[in-house]
């Protein structure tokens, strides 16, 4: 596996560090090269990060409910650092409240992530999904 | 404000300085000319003793009885009122809450009032509570107005002291947090210092309260962060949290410990919490503190299954009953997607105050097994936190301080650069969370040993080695479906 | 059958007159014919370990594991099949029930036919259960061919005789139900002694199989009307049934015990029937005789509220657990309304599951109120018992006949005529079921005196009179919605 | 109160005589007449011993489900033994399952019963609506 990096964090006010931990040790164990934020971590950290590291994707996670607020513009403000390619994941508890899944991954699917993933994710559950991704991505990109 | 510079110490802040820093607080946002102080108390003094709760929990202490209180709130007013109707009605709770929105907890108004008005055009929350500084009191006043049970304020943070002064003056008798445990498990980049700093002020504030005859329920959450604490860590966060507390002139002050689900330890680790906290302040020359339990449902992440989440919740009454807890905090079979509908909330409620009425005649505190661990887990907060007094030289945020830096103060998955998380917690067979690394949090060498030799045991069962693996597996037990559980008829099957 | 004029003993039916009995018997209904014992035997060793009862349970015995079984029969094959599959996959149950519809139980063969064709034509069940006898023994088998657990036949009845017959060539590897049990809890004019002889039979066809190397789970259920049980009553019934079974030849008989909803009672009552069993069977020179406990949910009335239910059902796993009961028979959230749809079913077995897991490591027989409630337990049985076995004059069924006739062996609310139905159960304060009534019960006056004191209690605690008003309201205890409670904020806000 | 005869059983093959004898208890308490005929009655032994007691009621109960098979034909079988005006009540878990109440209450109206009570039903609750259902009658019949 190339040794792609990856930039992970909790965006907003959201504490949940948890799991985002966990998705960390998990991708490192996998190969990659992590840029772990930690929690509350603003919108703007991420692009600064993935823009000085030039990450390959950005995990973004949030668990407090209030991602929808969190993560708007997040990939206009991608784009206007000049991140053009990045891969861009969401994960977490992303609303409030309990909600037909479909209807909130097409909501964040929407808002220009390339992938969302619902409450209960293992980093075996999406890692395999992201190297292909990544793969697919290179290779459009002729980066093999 | 004390200039950061001032080293922290543990005194008393002196009133006038106090009342500097309480208009320097009310000015940071319009409605803190709100609050005042005279007419709070006589809203406080207006209330009826059922919706007052200090007054509720001492009842409940003396009478041997388990409340029930939920968690709650939603981004409008009219939303979070018609909530607490429910949870009051349908859910039978003793106590009510009102969570603030994470906005509000980080004192990021401008975020909340946004918040509030995009849920009040979406006709539903967009935020995770109730913007209670963007109401302000009197909108505030109209919570307590609209219900028949005492009020606590849950609002995660480090940063209190606005949302205090509002909620405190609308008539909440009740306020969760402390300057530990929460910076611990809420920030990142805030120093403990600073957190403990700011809940100096509300201690202060409620002290002032209470020399104006308003006696108001104190609560520290040494929950933590919800992720498999040993008890001997959420204890000695706990009796530390307490004594700043007292030393700013609190004599009302509960204690929450989030239930381990094993009932030996859960047990075990809310009577030992009571007994070590009145020695301490008695050690400190502290009387007639009051000092109950609080048990949480389990805090760390649940199952799916709505019929497996309600055995937590029933679980949740039936032990804290058991263990002579003063109350239970609820969650419902919704906590692991997102915050809970009303219905789900209240029936969480209710299947908890159910659970609480068949473990009531349980004392479990005879049992040997309980025992034992009472002594264990006594043994264990004192090494940490004698090390802690030790290391402030005679002041106690010193060494509570110095010890974070030091990991002898230590919490498992903390998001706080300040604290170590080193110490790595995981289960042994018989469900007790024990310490698979120590960090460096001094408990003594021969517990450490029974520590390593109850994991092993697990490990040496499963066949797997002990490491981080089993820990992270842990961080997901309970979470994981039932069909993950052992099979007895599939071990039979394949047996010979 | 042995005429009727011969007055019953406690002696194994000669073979031969068996054989002619058998005859009899199967040539009462068509289905009858499809009865054939070499073929049932080939079909019992055809099944894999994890479907055979009796091995199940001893393995679950040995490995101190708590299984699940719940109730459940809908009124034609189709149906049936379906919920047990989803028993078995939503409900993740170990042991599976087929439990018969009350004409069948009646053998009232006719109707039962037709409640089979209406449920047929209507695409819902009009029957309480499964007809089996019309099914017949090629029509069972799929049932045993179609899930991947042991079946057990649930068959509340006097009359198990061609039931029996039929099920266990199909392939059902357990058998509930007894003699003086079912006699005294669901009839009204059959007599004791016409039970005790069709269950003479049962266990005498059981002890046929077992002679050919099939093991048959058999077991008694000394839940009775369900209606506030006394553990003693239900421990004396227990043990003289299980007298009666083993003289026939049955070395596998579990018993079960319904739950009294009070902690510390329901783990004495589970303990001190698998050891007074054991010591009454040493008494008559038994050995080896293998009699592992079942804990029931809650056979009483049940409260309508959801969430109230799912608190005895998610109880009702821990306490099992925690007791050592080796499986618990469930129930669901719809109890109080109807037989509950095959999810509620499930659900209600998933939350008894992560019960169990919850009460697992608790292990109660240390507990001092415990041990002694064992003792007063041992106590009142020995008094029955040993008055009932002195009264019989050397045989065990005549001891329970005149027992029974004399109110010496007594069930609260019994529908039958030949049970005096004196004694008469309440609660104490802490809930442990005591007698208001002893009717002729031979319990020894001091233990009268201490159940005396202990409702008086009560009764003086609620301002009441002891009377019968205290147990019907008792009766109706554990359905009462739980705005019944005491409430302690309204106790408080009453106090000056 | 004028001393009226209630017939009280539980019908068909059903066993469930708690709540009966309860019943039994408390309309005894309130000065009836109670003729109890216990669990496991046929429907023929109720209508035997209204004609015999000449009853002015007859309260049937049914709870293990399979009353609407066990009840059918009951007011026929009353009008043909001669009992024109007696008051047929019925209650308990009267079908199998859970069922919407309403529709299973019209059911057995339609069946000839005068009124029909849902699980949970306690003699307070139907107690004063049977004494004033037989003053009505009584007042129809020219009997006060
Ligand atoms: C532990 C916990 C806490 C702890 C957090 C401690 C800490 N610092 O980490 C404490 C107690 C402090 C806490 C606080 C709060 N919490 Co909280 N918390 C939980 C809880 C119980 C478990 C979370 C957890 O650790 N899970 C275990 C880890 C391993 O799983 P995970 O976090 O879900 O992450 C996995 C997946 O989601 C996925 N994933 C995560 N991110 C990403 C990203 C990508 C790209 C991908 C692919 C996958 C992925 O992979 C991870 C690893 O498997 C959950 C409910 C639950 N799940 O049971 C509520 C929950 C997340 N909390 C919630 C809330 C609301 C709060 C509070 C606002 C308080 C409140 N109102 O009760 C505060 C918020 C504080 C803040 N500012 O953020 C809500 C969120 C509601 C919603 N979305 O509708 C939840 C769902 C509970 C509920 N039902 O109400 N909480
Ligand atoms: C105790 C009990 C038993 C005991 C009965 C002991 C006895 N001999 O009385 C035992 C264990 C033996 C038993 C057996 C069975 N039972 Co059962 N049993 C119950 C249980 C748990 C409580 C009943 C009770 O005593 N309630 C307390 C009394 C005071 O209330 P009540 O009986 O409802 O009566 C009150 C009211 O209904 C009303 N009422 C009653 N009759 C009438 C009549 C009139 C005119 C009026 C106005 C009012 C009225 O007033 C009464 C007093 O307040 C109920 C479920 C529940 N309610 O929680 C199931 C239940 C009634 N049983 C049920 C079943 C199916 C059975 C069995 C077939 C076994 C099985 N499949 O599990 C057998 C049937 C045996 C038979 N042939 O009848 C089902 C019926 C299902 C349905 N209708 O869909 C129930 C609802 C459980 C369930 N949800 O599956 N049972």
């Amino acid at each position: 596996m190339s040794s792609w990096t990856i930039v992970t964090g909790v965006i907003g006010s959201d504490t949940h560090i948890v799991g985002n931990r966990i998705i960390a040790i998990a991708l490192e164990q996998a190969g990659f090269r992590v840029v772990s934020l930690g929690a509350l971590t603003p919108a703007e950290e991420f692009i600064k990060a993935a823009v000085e590291t030039a990450a390959d994707a950005i995990l973004v996670s949030s668990l407090y409910g209030q991602g929808e607020l969190d993560c708007r513009g997040f990939r206009d403000m991608c784009i206007e650092a000049g991140l053009n390619d990045i891969l861009l994941y969401v994960g977490g508890n992303l609303v409030v409240g309990k909600h037909d899944w479909s209807s909130v991954e097409r909501q964040f699917l929407e808002m220009g992530f390339n992938r969302a993933y619902p409450p209960g994710t293992k980093p075996s559950d999406f890692i395999p999904q992201l190297v292909q991704d990544l793969e697919t991505r290179d290779k459009l990109l002729g980066r093999d | 404000m004390t200039s950061s510079n001032d080293s922290l110490r543990n005194e008393p802040i002196p009133w006038d300085i106090f009342h500097e820093m309480r208009e320097n607080n009310l000015s940071r946002w319009p409605t803190g000319a709100g609050v005042d102080l005279d007419a709070a108390v006589e809203c406080h003094q207006r209330l009826p003793k059922q919706k007052r709760m200090a007054q509720v929990i001492r009842f409940a202490y003396e009478h041997h009885r388990t409340l029930t209180q939920p968690r709650g709130g939603f981004g409008t007013l009219g939303m979070h009122l018609e909530l607490l109707r429910t949870l009051q009605d349908e859910g039978l709770a003793d106590l009510l809450p009102t969570t603030t929105d994470s906005y509000t907890r980080n004192e990021r108004f401008g975020e909340a009032e946004r918040g509030m008005q995009e849920s009040e055009q979406a006709g539903r929350s967009m935020l995770n509570g109730l913007p209670v500084v963007n109401l302000g009191v009197t909108e505030c006043a109209k919570i307590v107005d609209s219900v028949d049970r005492p009020l606590i304020v849950l609002s995660g943070t480090t940063m209190p002291r606005l949302t205090a002064e509002i909620t405190l003056a609308a008539g909440f008798s009740g306020y969760l947090g402390s300057g530990i445990a929460y910076t611990a498990s809420y920030t990142k980049d805030t120093s403990i210092e600073q957190g403990i700093r700011n809940y100096q002020y509300l201690d202060r504030l409620v002290t002032l309260y209470g020399q104006r005859g308003v006696e108001i329920h104190r609560r520290q959450p040494s929950f933590l962060t919800g992720t498999l604490i040993p008890p001997a860590i959420a204890i000695a966060v706990a009796i530390l949290d307490c004594l700043l507390a007292v030393t700013q002139g609190v004599t009302h002050y509960g204690l929450e410990l989030g239930q381990c689900l094993c009932p030996v330890q859960d047990v075990a680790a809310i009577r030992a919490c009571e007994e070590l906290c009145q020695e301490y302040l008695t050690m400190f020359g502290f009387h007639n503190i009051f000092t109950p339990i609080t048990s949480l449902h389990w805090m760390g992440a649940w199952p799916h299954d709505e019929a497996q989440a309600m055995a937590l919740i029933v679980y949740g009454g039936f032990i804290a009953a058991a263990a002579g807890a003063v109350s239970v905090t609820t969650k419902s079979t919704h906590e692991a997607i997102g915050i809970p509908t009303k219905e789900a909330n209240a029936a969480g409620l209710r299947a908890t105050k159910a659970g609480i009425q068949l473990g009531a005649s349980l004392a479990l505190q005879g049992l040997r097994d309980v025992v034992d661990e009472i002594d264990l887990i006594k043994r264990e907060v004192r090494d940490i936190v004698d090390k802690t007094l030790e290391m402030g030289d005679g002041d106690v945020c010193q060494g509570v301080l110095r010890a974070c830096r030091a990991g002898v103060l230590d919490v498992p998955w903390s998001p706080n650069r300040e604290i170590q998380s080193r110490v790595l917690p995981a289960r042994e067979l018989g469900g007790a969370i024990r310490m698979l690394d120590f960090g460096n949090v001094p408990i003594r060498r021969e517990i450490q040993q029974f520590h390593q030799e109850q994991l092993q045991k697990r490990a040496t069962a499963m066949g797997t080695p002990l490491s981080i693996d089993m820990a992270i597996q842990d961080v997901y037990g309970i979470s994981e479906p039932l069909t993950a559980l052992p099979n007895t008829l599939i071990e039979l099957g394949q047996i010979g």
